[in-house]
């Protein structure tokens, strides 16, 4: 009885790097690259695999031999998000928020996100600008305002009985 | 009646096969039998929405007959407190299906439907 | 021991078949094996009702031991706003049955169980 | 990346069989084909737990690809009242799988979920 035929890769799932163990193929074959999905399997040749695009709407990141690309993820417009990048055929799309908006996040990892518009602090000093990631924080009120009712008011619309310390250069009147 | 959703079924994750195709929006049985059938929906939503409840619902059409047959139904009343509200509705049963019939999903607002990825909101049947 | 639920078993949409029988509220194992079992129970009530959460537990009772299994069990607590609410809760998963044993549905509290529509509450098994 | 769940795999209602083996928090599919996969986590927390959502992901491992794949998700916001509340995420649906893939469940946080009863909280698949 003849030996059996050494193969060049002895057993499933240990090809070298780059390649992937087909089972159809029952071989090793060459990843296809990212943007592309496994079309068909090598032949004996192990580098003739086929690979195709990514169709549209797909995308791979890495180098692979799935029969399939992955499905784009879409940007939610219910809730204000916008797209930073559109998917491609090696990455998926990138979802953030217009400018003059920050992330309202549901969950930890903020996968999950609202667009939320930045207050605009009117009246007020800005502590902290708006970023993509939190809301504006506002300081105390700007020279020239005089605080009431948790607003910030510009002094000129102070009388002179209402005319705080705050508004004495526009309404002190230096008496 | 309700919106019908419509449905990805090549890309991605999805998939058809035996013959049990989708077209216009819906699954078309291809052998009778009994299927077990089921959808997820993840409804979302922010304050603005003012949404008080979301239904799906798993919808028969026969061509025989000239009515829809609710098959399976998920109806949840909502009191979100946040921005943004999340509400997934998992239906799944085993039906009676004759070939030729068309399996949907109907929904109580179409724009309250998380359709931004797959893993979130799917439909499917297949045969015992 | 919780409420236990009755079903309809040849009306409407529900059937059973292969010998898996139903009697005195529950469904009866004809032959040993996997099954998956599932179960929808649309609980609804009002501002009057007064719940602070539902239950709904899927129970194996095995004649020749003397305490039912609970397999799954689903629990929602309510915080509702409006004046009526509705929430489904939807169970599935394989169990490793014997002939004979008897699976039940059993709830918190009966009267707010959605019986109304065939659609909303309903219970079912097939072997794998 | 989300936490991984780890599971009992052989007492009370848990089991593997047909070569379909639990190891490290995954099981690994011996058999390439297409399998209706399904988990249920049920989490529970108190008013200091201070969580707006809860998020359940199984996912799928290739060992030729270094990132996962989510198969399905499900995400609830809440807006508990009570001093504790309980919250279940049922998930299930048919996902093609190869031989040597590990299904894995991922959640928000560990911590919020409910261990403490197998019929709570429960993950399986079976092909078809």
């Amino acid at each position: 009885q003849p030996p059996p035929r050494l193969r060049r890769h002895s057993a499933q799932g240990r090809c070298p790097d780059g390649m992937n163990w087909i089972k159809e193929a029952d071989r090793c074959c060459n990843q296809c690259p990212a943007g592309t999905f496994l079309l068909r399997a090598c032949s004996n040749h192990s580098n003739d695999s086929t690979c195709a695009p990514c169709p549209a709407g797909t995308f791979r990141t890495q180098p692979n031999t799935f029969p399939k690309c992955q499905a784009c993820h879409e940007c939610d417009r219910l809730t204000s998000q916008s797209v930073l990048s559109n998917c491609s055929a090696t990455r998926n799309v990138a979802c953030g928020c217009e400018p003059g908006h920050f992330r309202n996040c549901v969950d930890k990892s903020c996968s999950h996100f609202s667009c939320q518009q930045c207050q605009p602090c009117s009246g007020r000093l800005i502590q902290r600008p708006c970023t993509e990631a939190q809301d504006t924080l506002c300081g105390g009120c700007k020279p020239d305002f005089y605080p009431e009712d948790s607003e910030c008011r510009p002094c000129h619309t102070s009388t002179p009985e209402t005319c705080g310390k705050e508004c004495q250069r526009v309404c002190g009147g230096g008496r | 009646h309700l919106p019908i959703l419509q449905w990805e079924d090549k890309r991605g994750l999805a998939f058809t096969k035996n013959k049990l195709n989708y077209s216009s929006s819906a699954l078309v049985i291809p052998v009778s039998g009994d299927y077990y059938v089921y959808a997820q929906v993840t409804f979302r939503g922010t304050t603005e929405s003012k949404t008080n409840s979301v239904t799906e619902i798993i919808t028969k059409v026969t061509d025989s007959y000239p009515e829809p047959t609710q098959l399976l139904t998920g109806i949840k009343t909502l009191s979100e407190k946040g921005n943004s509200w999340f509400q997934p509705i998992y239906l799944g049963a085993v039906v009676s299906l004759e070939v030729g019939d068309k399996l949907m999903v109907n929904v109580s607002d179409i724009k309250l439907v998380d359709y931004t990825k797959e893993d979130k909101t799917f439909f499917g049947a297949f045969l015992l």
